[in-house]
């Protein structure tokens, strides 16, 4: 199937005609995310409405572990089977991710201040999550830091192969490190027992972020595939 | 009479923004969220439009070499 | 066996004619940790508690600085073309070029953290075994900084690129290098943590060496 | 009787094709100069038949084998002297000489063949400068001394002559015929006259792109 896909102007050609299709059904689906979330789910009996902030937060989390792994994931098909397209959704898939870690510590903090009192705590989910948006921060500087495209799509796609390695064992140590110091009076996060009017919209909004995602990647790889043709025409230009 | 059934909707409204007293958390997470992806996908399709341009302005000058 | 001899030797050659560049290094080193106590203040209970984590962030640092000269002298002359075509496997060039950074950066760091011990007012029993677990844990710093150090070839500001890159790596070795003086100082065995310094270690030396050679490879094309 | 042998490289730099469809077959004894203007590929194809660029399609063979296969033993039978001269600036000329030789055939790099060498090239009376007080001629006549001391059946010298005067450039001359009547080839990519007797020649301008590049790798 994969292949399929190599031919770039094809790709442009399917890329284009699903666009549409994708960007309302994340329209449709973030709508009546929020509005479940925001309108009719109950408030938590512990946390009260602050809760709310859980169809917000759980996603971009769950958006941040699922966009490294997909990054991890095409820059190793791009290594092994030299498949252009795979490196282009490595690079397109980096801010995307970067923005979900940045949202998930964020709105993280945001929910944790009423239980804890302090903006950041260094809870083991929280430091890594900080953890993972340094490793996308170090991945976008080096695929930038190259005149050369493809050197910088080739180191940056071991640094993120490197990077997958190192995750888990980054999370044992960082969880074990917090249990060593574990403050007494962190509130367990997850506390809210999920009943189902909650958990519909928490899908919902997982959902929205994922087509949003396929959006984004979308509109990046088509303007990825334009530049290149861009660069191609350009050294055709000098070189004659 | 409007007023009274005015009056409680206002309060209606003001109790669901106050979201008892969480209001100023809930809120600006939905809009800092709702904002930064808005953004970034405003900043792809614009990097997207101006390669289109580009590629439209070299392709034609490259049409007019070869005439 | 030879080729990473001669390497070796050469290598340390070349540090010790520019003897002032390891000098820089272990100097950098012993500034950080000094710079501490007047930016947390000089109690001596406090230092003492700070003492392990200090010494640890200032090594990793140290560390970093050093590697970005790591391939890159060689990558800017040429050596490293002529290095990855000569008979010998390039991963064993890798390796010695990473034992002599060791040597050159690692053991000095070691030979000067009695001294910042004493600086931080750290006891003697944590003394030990912070040396203990820089011994085991300064290598690891080494090798994956060699990878980091082979994917900047050729960036353009590689010198912080390679500590945005590879600082976040070197977090397991940190926590459980503090940790294991942390608990020796809290009157707790060692033992573990230092085992899992040596598990790191001994996962690092292979998979590194092999990432830095295939980079180099993929950075002289 | 080793024979260097490849078909239809295809080699692509920086997304531009350089050149297709190059072959080429090369036996003991004989010499290969490679010619064209600037940018039709002499370096690449030269750092194709070394082994530090992978070409895009085709083979390239030492005997029957593909140099692929074995890349250290591939390495270890040739010489390549690229733009670069890998001096050490701090290490003495004999010092940078030695530690290639002592590299290239497992450490028995012995002085006597350095020494040898730097003689046959001129500049066996810099032995003990350091590297940073030599000119670029002197340079390139240390890194052409590393190819001399030690032997290896396949030469790859990309514009050798650069920065040599004359009297280098007919040493290095005789040091080519000496190295091929020992059986040894070589493959040179150079502009200026240097004489060479009875070698082919191939002009890298035949080879530029034929097939229109944006289908292949965007």
């Amino acid at each position: 199937m994969l292949h399929r896909f190599a031919n770039p102007t094809r790709f442009l050609r399917i890329a284009s005609i699903a666009q549409p299709w994708i960007a309302w059904a994340t329209i449709l689906l973030a709508g009546t995310g929020l509005y479940l979330g925001l309108f009719n789910s109950p408030a938590d009996y512990q946390q009260g409405e602050s809760v709310r902030i859980m169809y917000v937060h759980v996603p971009a989390a769950w958006m941040a572990m699922f966009c490294y792994t997909s990054m991890a994931i095409a820059a190793g098909i791009g290594l092994i089977w030299k498949h252009p397209l795979a490196d282009i959704a490595a690079k397109a898939t980096a801010p995307v991710g970067a923005c979900f870690t940045f949202l998930a510590l964020f709105t993280g903090s945001l929910w944790g201040k009423p239980m804890w009192g302090t903006w950041w705590v260094w809870d083991a989910r929280l430091t890594s999550m900080l953890v993972l948006l340094f490793l996308y921060l170090g991945y976008i500087a080096l695929i930038n830091a190259f005149d050369d495209p493809a050197r910088g799509t080739k180191s940056s796609s071991i640094l993120v192969l490197v990077g997958l390695i190192n995750v888990p064992i980054i999370k044992f140590s960082v969880d074990w490190w917090n249990t060593l110091h574990q403050p007494a009076s962190v509130l367990r996060m997850d506390g809210p027992s999920i009943d189902e009017s909650m958990l519909w919209p928490l899908l919902l909004m997982a959902l929205a972020f994922k087509t949003y995602y396929i959006w984004v990647l979308l509109v990046r790889i088509r303007a990825e595939i334009i530049s290149n043709k861009i660069r191609i025409l350009r050294l055709r230009q000098v070189h004659g | 009479m409007g007023s009274y059934k005015d009056g409680k909707v206002m309060d209606q409204i003001r109790d669901f923004i106050n979201m008892e007293g969480y209001g100023g958390y809930v809120w600006p997470s939905y809009l800092v969220t709702a904002g930064l992806m808005i953004i970034l996908l405003v900043i792809t399709r614009r990097f997207l439009k101006a390669n289109m341009a580009t590629l439209e302005a070299l392709e034609n000058t490259a049409k007019e070499d070869v005439e | 066996m030879n080729g990473f001899m001669t390497v070796l030797k050469r290598d340390l050659h070349l540090a010790i004619r520019q003897g002032i560049d390891s000098m820089t290094v272990v100097m950098f080193f012993v500034l950080i940790v000094i710079i501490f106590p007047f930016g947390v203040g000089p109690e001596p209970n406090i230092l003492a508690r700070v003492a392990s984590g200090v010494i640890w962030v200032a090594a990793l640092l140290a560390s970093t600085l050093s590697l970005e000269r790591l391939f890159q002298i060689d990558y800017e002359d040429g050596s490293l073309e002529l290095l990855s075509l000569s008979s010998v496997a390039l991963e064993v060039i890798v390796l010695a070029k990473v034992t002599a950074h060791w040597l050159t950066t690692g053991l000095p760091l070691i030979i000067t953290a009695p001294l910042l011990a004493v600086l931080l007012n750290m006891n003697k029993e944590g003394l030990l075994v912070l040396i203990l677990a820089l011994v085991v844990g300064t290598p690891s710093l080494s090798l994956v900084g060699a990878v980091g150090a082979a994917l900047i070839l050729g960036a353009r500001r590689g010198g912080v690129l390679l500590a945005l890159i590879i600082l976040p790596l070197y977090l397991p070795v940190l926590i459980f290098g503090v940790s294991a003086v942390d608990a020796i100082i809290n009157g707790f065995e060692a033992k573990a943590q230092l085992l899992i310094l040596g598990a790191f270690f001994l996962a690092a030396l292979p998979l590194c060496t092999w990432a830095a050679a295939t980079s180099i490879k993929q950075a002289i094309e | 009787m080793n024979i260097f042998s490849a078909e239809n490289l295809f080699c692509v730099r920086g997304g531009r094709t350089v050149f297709t469809g190059l072959g080429f077959t090369l036996k003991a004894g004989e010499a290969l100069v490679l010619v064209g203007p600037n940018g039709s590929g002499k370096s690449s194809l030269l750092r194709l038949m070394a082994g530090l660029l992978k070409p895009a399609s085709g083979i390239l063979r030492w005997g029957a084998e593909e140099i692929s296969e074995d890349p250290e033993g591939h390495g270890g039978r040739l010489h390549y002297v690229g733009h670069h001269d890998a001096i050490k600036p701090v290490l003495s000329v004999s010092e940078n000489v030695s530690f290639w030789a002592s590299l290239m055939n497992g450490g028995s790099g012995n002085g006597e063949t350095t020494l040898g060498a730097l003689n046959t090239l001129g500049i066996g009376h810099l032995e003990k400068v350091p590297g940073r007080f030599l000119s670029a001629g002197q340079k390139r006549r240390v890194n052409l001394a590393r190819i001399l001391s030690t032997p290896a059946p396949l030469w790859l010298l990309d514009e050798p002559t650069t920065a040599l005067d004359r009297e280098s450039i007919t040493s290095l001359e005789t040091a080519i015929i000496h190295h091929r009547a020992g059986g040894g080839m070589v493959v040179i990519s150079t502009h200026s006259d240097m004489q060479l007797a009875n070698h082919q020649v191939i002009d890298l301008a035949g080879f530029a792109e034929t097939c229109p590049m944006l289908e292949h790798s965007l």
